[in-house]
């Protein structure tokens, strides 16, 4: 079972992008379960949604304490809350920042290795390609260059039927923008 | 559908009717007819109630008929009859009494209009007389023929009709409605013997084979006074000058002409007196205005038409072409009395009108019957102390109008019939009269804006239809419908319709209604409601 | 109002019947076949105003229907005193729910005749001034705000009488009732509190509001015939003498109701789409005293002048407010 | 169909297939999203020949559905938490009055404190008022159960409530198998009302029943949900010829058959348990109970005849004297030497972890537990406030005493 849990604040698109993640692994045939954190969460308090995948039915109804990935759709999160909690040392971490792990001041609360770890300018992205500051697309596109657990297409897949038209055509490219920074992100690691 | 439904909470419908709420109640509610006051009050013991209730529907024929079970003269009535039953109406209360007057009148036009008539009863083979035409007279002979009886009326005038026709001016009562009602009185095979003075009553009677006799002869003798004169101012009867007005002869009302009197025969002489061109018109009464015999709607069309009322006089010569009167001092007392005041008045002729007496010559052959106070006595069947003699009219003990004239012959008519079947009959018990208070009268609405002026204008001069011209179809209807009905179902429905507990069932039109006291609780509100106190509580019997 | 020019006005259009008037403009009470809706044998208090006004309304409105109606019962006396197991006085279909959701049953037998495509059966709610005032008053207001198809006819006899006659939003200033009782300086029920929901209703401004009472049956049967020709949510309120609770009577609830109208103190009108369209005059004006005297409720209002005439001057504002007087 | 969808999504899509007639909406978290979600059907035309009312309470919203269905319509509403008990009144007259309604509750706590998370506190204030309860695990179940709940209604003429947990399963997206609208007509066929309002054939439906039938009436309708012990299966056993799936019944079972220790529970919650139990290796088994109301006495007691221990595992609980459930359970029980642990968690949506239900499993075996336990009980924050308690006279909210003892409240006050 893969465990991904996304942090953001209310407006930015968390619960949604949950929802489209557990729809990828859908369509690609596995067992999958998106939940809310659940509150009455009004626009701008921090929000925390939960998204498992599994090849076998998914049983387990309690939080995701232990993620395999975080997504901080927010870093400004990290003076509220402890978005680290339970992140297992093999995890992975995508942030929304467009700077680094030190600049953010989060170097001592994460040890995990580097490779594991992503800094997507996603709400530039965003508003580049949507001209919303919504990060949630963008930041699937980059868990499925990241993770691998889900394939590109089935994003796209699953963006489209939650956002059909327009919306879904901007926010389909603005997730393969951030899929293809991280893919060249990975090649250049590689390659120095 | 099979029963479904779930025990006790779901419930087809009627199981009410199981419970007889009747049980709880301590007093029921009961239909009854009460007496109005106008059907009371009135002489001719008219059931102006029952007449008027058709007249509202339009129904007028029907009204007619009703009218004629008691008074076969409506058109006579509806002009002469001094209306007691609107003084009596209980609408006064509310606004202004019914016009029946008018509506009577109305109705009776209608019937000469169309020719409406009445049938005699099956003949019984029995011969009857009577003595005078006059309203009495022609009202039994009426009765009798309706029961099938054979009448035969001796008049000794030239024409039918009695003071109405002698006594009335044609100014209120015009001489064709007058011969049309007798006409057909006298077509329902009533023969009347004119210029037939009957001097010999049991002579007669055997002549004709009569079995019984009715006298209505009436009072046309003149009460005349004797006044110290110099024959300078001639001095007439009322009597005479109203007999001469009918006979078209000269009456010689000219100039300046006193009536002395102040009964109705006065202003009928000093009404016509103006109408044949007297200079002036003056009437002289001993007592006070107010204290006038005449009818005060006709002491006012007088005082209208131009006529002077002088009161507190008294004629005590004529002189040299003027009257001397003599102040008189009205007192709490019947009389005024004398002042030694005296005053002189310029007169062309004077009129007696001081009243009427019965003529005495018809019993002087009979020694059972004679005049007790200018009157012949009669009992409680109307028969005089000859047996199979009745009497009524002017001539026995009672007020003297026109409407008590019919009354008395429909009763004689009535109690001659039991007579002759051998035994009198009680009259059956009145009902309790209806009080305006025990109606309910806010439910009786006001006449319409527009037909209410022209209503209280006919209300208002009702008995002088000539001076002012009569209701018409619509309006008589309207005027009716002013009647509440009083102590007598009209159908409102009101007790059907105010029964919270459906009590009441309507039997349908003209069948009236009747309580389910398996239901009714008691309530009373029927009774309450009940616009014309037609309903009565009664204690339940315990 | 579409009354006929009086013609026979022996009695004109104020008695049930009138056998001169044209069949139409009859009432459905004077009628031999009308529905009798609730029939006999029901343990209303003798001379009960309300038991009589849903009669007046029911049958009327089952006339007005082809007999094609159900009506939906609030809690209340109108409701005990007909449909004790194992006996109903109602001779319609008929349900009762609760206290204070007459309105939303109507509202949901309503939907039920729509999707069924019987919208020729009409729905009534009906109930007392407690059941349609106070606790019932959420639901109606909402078949109000959402022009259900539904008749609310509230039957208004100023207080909770089923419980024992307590205060309710639609009891008069100055009454007594289990729970304001004449004592203190102020006895009774306080002055200046309360509710209009005709008023209420009008602010709604649904299809159409009417105010009646039983001693105007004409008018009644006029405007529950015309809230029946209106498709939407419409309301009436029925003005209904209680003796029980007024302390009055029997045989004079059908006269309190007069003097009610008569005295100005319950005006008559009708509002359609939140303006009032109508009032029904007064015939013959009296004073408050009238009205107030035979009621036992109001019996110290009578010995306290500021009381009495505290009355009064709501009888003036409504005669003022409403043009009460003819012309 | 295989879908990926909310479970409030899942269930407005099940409640569209069974054709309702009259739709009540009135909006309360949890459950709102299904109502939201069969307004755009019945807008878009999905839903033929259905009146969708919004209302303005959840009083109003049984209350409009007693109507309809006393009217022949096939009628659905939803709530949860305060919305079930403003609506408490209309919910025992649709049973009294023995209309076949069907009622998503999304489970909630009931304040106050007002709480809006999950717990099954709001079902249970109702276990009384004559209603079917069916406690759903999953949101296959849940659109299932909603299907089979209209057949069961209408064939009892009883209104059935359907329980899911909310937001754990109403907010939950996974895959739900929803049915084709030919296999949902086939098996449930069109409302036929046991009572109907018709001015054709006149009925008075709501009369007042005194002492002399009061008893009769209760006892009656006593018998009617024992008799849906019976039916209830029978209809599921129905539902999975042409399903193919067991998504109701009385009770669902794990391992009980060997087990030591059986967990006893109700909704979603089985999950995680199961979960937990597969993680150790003690005989744990666990039990479902599906249908609440009626309670299958008989069904529980024959599955826990074996067992050495019963733990009752429940998110709600009678203040006072504890479980609810296991109350019911103790009356299957009773005459059998079995002992019945009673353990309250979730309230007000506190997790439940596997990691406290392995330490609960571990004091379970041993029969170390309390006859009321209270799953991650913060000890010391209570035993501090009630010992504030019983100094002071007047404490001030046991709430915020708490609040203000995590920090909370100052935190709050001083940003």
């Amino acid at each position: 079972m893969f465990q991904v849990r996304i942090h953001g604040r209310g407006g930015q698109g968390v619960v949604s992008a949950a929802e489209i993640l557990s729809v990828a692994a859908f369509i690609e045939g596995k067992h999958s379960q998106a939940v809310p954190s659940f509150g009455s969460e009004r626009m701008g308090a921090p929000v925390v949604a939960f998204c498992r995948i599994d090849d076998k039915p998914i049983k387990l109804r309690e939080p995701i304490l232990e993620p395999d990935a975080l997504i901080v759709q927010d870093p400004t999160l990290f003076n509220a809350i402890d978005v680290f909690a339970g992140l297992s040392k093999n995890g992975y971490l995508l942030i929304n920042s467009k700077r680094s792990i030190g600049e953010l001041g989060i170097a001592d609360a994460i040890h995990l290795p580097d490779d594991k770890v992503r800094l997507v300018p996603a709400t530039e992205i965003a508003l580049k390609h949507i001209k919303r500051p919504l990060p949630n697309a963008v930041l699937l596109g980059a868990l499925a260059a990241t993770t691998g657990v889900i394939k590109i297409d089935s994003v796209i897949e699953a963006i489209a039927s939650k956002f059909p038209g327009k919306v879904g055509e901007l926010n389909i490219q603005a997730a393969e923008a951030a899929y293809k920074l991280i893919k060249q992100n990975n090649q250049e690691e590689l390659t120095c | 559908m099979k029963n479904t439904k779930p025990y006790a909470i779901t419930l087809d419908v009627g199981g009410s009717l199981l419970n007889k709420t009747g049980s709880w109640r301590t007093e029921r509610p009961v239909y009854l007819d009460r007496l109005p006051p106008c059907n009371e009050t009135c002489p001719a013991g008219e059931n102006i109630q029952q007449w008027l209730y058709h007249a509202e529907n339009g129904e007028y024929k029907e009204a007619w008929l009703e009218i004629m079970k008691n008074n076969p003269f409506p058109a006579v009535m509806g002009r002469v009859c001094y209306h007691t039953c609107e003084t009596a109406c209980n609408r006064v209360q509310l606004d202004e009494p019914v016009g029946i007057n008018s509506v009577e009148r109305f109705l009776g036009d209608q019937a000469i209009i169309n020719v409406w008539k009445d049938e005699p009863g099956k003949p019984t083979g029995k011969k009857i007389m009577i003595v005078g035409a006059g309203m009495a007279g022609l009202a039994c002979a009426y009765h009798l023929r309706l029961f099938g009886h054979e009448v035969t009326v001796f008049e000794s005038s030239s024409k039918p009709g009695g003071m109405v026709r002698y006594g009335i001016p044609k100014y209120r009562m015009p001489n064709e409605k007058l011969n049309a009602e007798i006409h057909r009185i006298q077509d329902m095979g009533v023969n009347i013997e004119l210029n037939t003075k009957v001097d010999d009553i049991v002579a007669t009677k055997e002549k004709y084979g009569c079995e019984a006799v009715f006298l209505s002869t009436g009072a046309q003798s003149a009460k005349l006074i004797d006044i110290k004169s110099d024959q300078s101012v001639p001095s007439l009867s009322a009597v005479e000058i109203l007999r001469g007005i009918e006979d078209d002869v000269d009456t010689g009302l000219r100039g300046h002409v006193v009536v002395y009197g102040g009964g109705n025969t006065s202003i009928d002489v000093a009404r016509s007196a103006k109408r044949m061109g007297a200079q002036s018109v003056k009437v002289v009464v001993r007592g006070s205005q107010e204290n006038m015999p005449a009818h005060y709607e006709e002491i006012n069309e007088a005082l209208e038409e131009g006529v002077e009322i002088v009161p507190l006089r008294s004629i005590t010569e004529i002189k040299k072409g003027h009257l001397v009167l003599e102040k008189m001092i009205p007192s709490d007392g019947d009389r005024p009395s004398p002042s030694g005041e005296f005053e002189t008045m310029e007169a062309s002729v004077i009129v007696q009108a001081l009243g009427q007496n019965v003529d005495e010559s018809l019993f002087e052959n009979l020694s059972e019957l004679s005049l007790e106070d200018g009157v012949l006595d009669v009992d409680i069947n109307m028969m005089s102390a000859m047996e199979g003699v009745f009497a009524g009219g002017d001539m026995t003990p009672s007020e003297r109008n026109v409407t008590v004239a019919i009354g008395h012959g429909k009763k004689a008519a009535r109690k001659i019939d039991q007579w002759l079947q051998g035994e009198f009959q009680k009259d059956s018990k009145k009902n309790e009269i209806v009080d305006y208070s025990m109606m309910n009268t806010w439910y009786y609405s006001d006449a319409p804006r527009t037909i209410r002026p022209t209503l209280d204008v006919v209300r208002r001069q009702t008995g002088f239809a000539e001076v002012v011209g009569d209701l018409d179809e619509t309006n008589a209807a309207f005027e009716a419908r002013r009647c509440m009905s009083c102590g007598n179902c009209f159908e409102c429905d009101n007790c059907y319709g105010v029964c919270p507990d459906n009590a009441v069932i309507k039997l349908g039109s003209g069948k009236r209604f009747e309580f389910k006291y398996d239901y009714c609780k008691g309530c009373a509100l029927c009774a309450t409601e009940c616009p014309c106190g037609a309903i009565k509580m009664e204690p339940e019997l315990i | 109002m579409a009354h006929q020019q009086v013609k026979f006005y022996q009695t004109g259009t104020l008695t049930v019947g009138n056998r001169l008037l044209d069949a139409e403009n009859r009432t459905v009470q004077g009628t031999m076949d009308r529905s009798n809706s609730l029939d006999s044998g029901h343990r209303a208090c003798q001379g009960c105003g309300e038991a009589l006004g849903a009669r007046y309304a029911i049958d009327t409105a089952m006339r007005a229907t082809d007999n094609k109606l159900i009506a939906c019962n609030a809690t209340g006396c109108l409701e005990v005193f007909t449909t004790p197991y194992p006996e109903t006085s109602w001779t319609i279909p008929w349900i009762h729910s609760l206290f204070g959701n007459a309105a939303a049953i109507g509202t949901g037998v309503a939907a039920a005749m729509k999707v069924k495509g019987r919208e020729d059966v009409r729905v009534i709610a009906q109930g007392g001034d407690g059941g349609t005032t106070d606790i019932g008053f959420g639901c109606l207001s909402g078949m109000f705000e959402r022009n259900d198809d539904v008749l609310y006819i509230c039957y208004d006899n100023q207080g909770y009488m089923n419980t024992g006659v307590q205060r309710s939003s639609a009891t008069p200033g100055g009454a007594r009732t289990a729970t304001t009782m004449p004592v203190g300086p102020e006895p009774g029920a306080d002055f200046d509190k309360g509710k209009n929901v005709p008023l209420i209703a009008m602010a709604h401004e649904i299809p159409y509001v009417a105010t009646a009472s039983i001693d105007r049956l004409h008018d009644l049967e006029a405007k529950v015939k015309k809230a029946m020709s209106i498709r939407g949510a419409r309301y009436i309120q029925i003005f209904v003498p209680c003796p029980l609770g007024w302390g009055s009577a029997p045989a004079q609830t059908v006269n309190l109701a007069r003097l009610a109208v008569e005295s100005g103190i319950y005006p008559l009108f009708e509002g359609e789409n939140g303006e009032i369209t109508s009032t029904t005059k007064i015939r013959r004006k009296v004073p408050v005293e009238d009205y107030l005297k035979p009621q036992r409720r109001f019996a110290h209002v009578l010995k306290n002048p500021a009381q009495l005439s505290a009355v009064q001057e709501i009888a003036d504002r409504n005669i003022r407010k409403f043009g009460l007087l003819e012309e | 169909m295989l879908k990926q969808i909310e479970g409030s999504h899942g269930v407005a899509e099940a409640v569209a297939l069974c054709r309702p007639e009259v739709i009540c909406a009135y909006p309360i978290t949890p459950q709102t999203h299904i109502v939201e979600d069969l307004g755009a059907l019945v807008k878009s035309g999905k839903i033929e020949n259905c009146e969708y009312i919004n209302v303005e309470s959840e009083f109003a919203a049984l209350s409009v559905g007693i109507g309809s269905s006393a009217a022949g319509a096939r009628t659905y509403t939803a709530t949860a938490s305060q919305g079930m008990l403003f609506m408490a009144e209309a919910v025992y007259n649709a049973s009294g009055l023995g209309l076949p309604i069907v009622m998503t509750v999304g489970n909630r706590s009931i304040g106050a404190p007002i709480n809006i998370w999950n717990d099954q506190s709001d079902s249970m204030s109702m276990r009384d008022a004559g209603w079917i309860q069916l406690f759903v695990e999953d949101n296959q179940q849940a659109v299932d159960m909603h299907i089979q709940a209209f057949k069961i209604a209408e064939a009892l003429s009883l209104p059935v409530m359907v329980c899911m947990d909310g937001f754990i399963l109403t907010h939950a997206i996974e895959g739900i198998d929803v049915p084709d609208q030919k296999q949902v007509d086939k098996f449930l066929p069109p409302f036929v009302p046991r009572q109907v309002l018709d001015p054709e054939d006149p009925v008075s439906i709501g009369a007042m029943v005194g002492p002399e039938a009061f008893t009769e009436v209760r006892y009656i309708a006593h018998k009617k949900q024992k008799e849906a012990l019976d039916l209830i299966p029978q209809i599921n056993e129905d539902f999975k010829q042409i399903f193919g799936r067991d998504s109701g019944g009385l009770i669902s079972t794990t391992n009980t058959e060997d087990a030591d220790t059986v967990v006893v529970t109700l909704g979603s919650v089985i999950g995680t348990i199961e979960e937990a139990i597969d993680e150790q290796d003690e005989k744990i088994g666990a039990l479902t109970i599906r249908s609440f109301r009626p309670f299958p006495l008989e069904q529980i007691r024959s599955a826990l005849k074996d067992a050495k221990r019963v733990v009752v595992f429940e998110k709600c609980f009678a203040v006072g004297i504890g479980g609810i459930v296991a109350n019911n359970v103790r009356m299957a029980m009773s005459g059998t030497n079995i002992p019945v642990y009673e353990v309250i968690a979730g309230l007000g949506g506190r997790p439940i972890t596997r990691k406290s239900l392995h330490k609960l499993f571990k004091d379970a075996v041993k029969d170390n537990l309390e006859d009321v336990t209270f799953m991650d009980l913060n000890k010391d924050v209570v035993d501090r406030e009630l010992e504030r308690e019983h100094k002071l006279i007047q404490a001030g909210s046991v709430a915020e005493n708490i609040l203000r003892d995590g920090g909370v409240v100052n935190a709050a006050k001083t940003t």
